[in-house]
């Protein structure tokens, strides 16, 4: 079986992708989310589209806040959202 | 401090439900006879504009172990004896509680100090956003203000 | 703003009987959908040193008066939707609310601000006084703190 | 009738007084809470002892906080109480 990625997004950007959660392979060159992105880009370009409507895209890498040098690994759970809005 | 220990002292939930403040108080005060201040922050969905009601997402897990962190960081910086976060999340109308947050220090500074501290980390530090639902039919997602992004980092 | 449309926005009350959290909350709700935050301080009598109870000793009507004129001050100062004082007098054991202080406002910040002035000045700028009752049965009269009063002024 | 002020004491005053409240003549050459001050401790010696021990007593006249210069009137009510402690 081949390396995996639960992908998951959130208000404004659930809504722009018509989904919620995803599975997606994981290329063995993909190390961080910076790659994973890079990734997504090129291999989907809705992706390209609905990403730069949000420019403060936040991430978040097994439910811990990260960034664009999070390590990413196979089975890992990524979220993608805009700024949280809470309270 | 154990973690054990901060469980008990700690009390975090998300739910679509209502609370009730006075329980929320009285279940802090069995903390002990330690508690000589207890604040707290209730957020109301307020009117105006048109906004008939908030929907509220949120990000399971990570959301109660956000606000976990948040509470644990809250009882170490203020030594607190206890503190709670409720959220809840779904659709909420005008008038509607949406958070409380409660903390029980021994002395008054503190107590009002963490109260302060966890609304204002709350709001950009842990993962629920916000869509505005108006009588003419609009639906907008709230964004993040600037500002409580500069008030949170403050702290 | 009317003194009339005043009494409906504050609500102060001196008595020796307990207060329900959330029933003054509620009642403070019924206000209005301007209200987007709700500020609270509840005063414990807190545990230590042998403490058993505190006998609070108050000036009828002028402790009314006092408390009214700092409602209506932190209403005008902090833009308040309304905001509520009870103070309760006579013994109270370890353990037992002495206080509350509601305020409620637009935003959060006049919400928490407009709360920490209530109690800021209450603490030193109405006629209440305490005596300390201990296990070996000395009572003693609580001394003003310099600094409460110093925080007080602040304001 | 002569003139005449109720005279209030709480806490600790209270406690040293022995008494919550009495009815003090007014003599016509006491104007302002100073006079009066004067005039109790010439007429009473235990006032002027009592009084020594709260060397930051507050006055209220008719409820509302005053000072050494607040003036006195037939029929006030003056307080006389250490430093307030609520909350």
């Amino acid at each position: 079986m081949s390396d995996s990625v639960t992908v998951l997004y959130f208000a404004g950007l659930r809504e722009q992708f018509g989904r919620g959660s995803e599975t997606v392979a994981l290329s063995a060159d993909v190390l961080t989310v910076k790659d994973f992105l890079t990734a997504r880009r090129q291999a989907d370009t809705t992706f390209e589209a609905v990403f730069s409507r949000f420019p403060r895209m936040r991430v978040a890498v097994n439910k811990v806040m990260g960034d664009l040098s999070t390590p990413v690994h196979n089975g890992d759970e990524i979220a993608f959202f805009p700024p949280m809005t809470g309270g | 401090m154990s973690s054990q220990e901060n469980a008990r002292r700690i009390r975090v939930v998300v739910q679509p439900s209502p609370f009730d403040m006075g329980t929320e108080t009285a279940r802090l005060l069995t903390l002990g006879p330690d508690i000589g201040g207890l604040g707290s922050f209730l957020g109301v969905v307020r009117g105006g504009g048109g906004l008939v009601a908030l929907e509220l997402e949120h990000y399971p897990g990570m959301c109660e172990q956000s606000l976990t962190t948040l509470a644990e960081d809250a009882l170490q910086r203020f030594s607190l004896v206890g503190c709670t976060i409720i959220h809840r999340v779904g659709r909420l109308v005008v008038g509607e509680p949406i958070v409380l947050v409660l903390a029980a220090a021994a002395h008054r500074g503190a107590a009002l100090d963490a109260t302060r501290f966890l609304i204002d980390r709350l709001k950009t530090g842990a993962p629920f956003w916000k869509a505005e639902e108006f009588a003419d039919g609009r639906r907008v997602w709230v964004e993040s203000r600037q500002e409580d992004e500069a008030i949170a980092a403050r702290w």
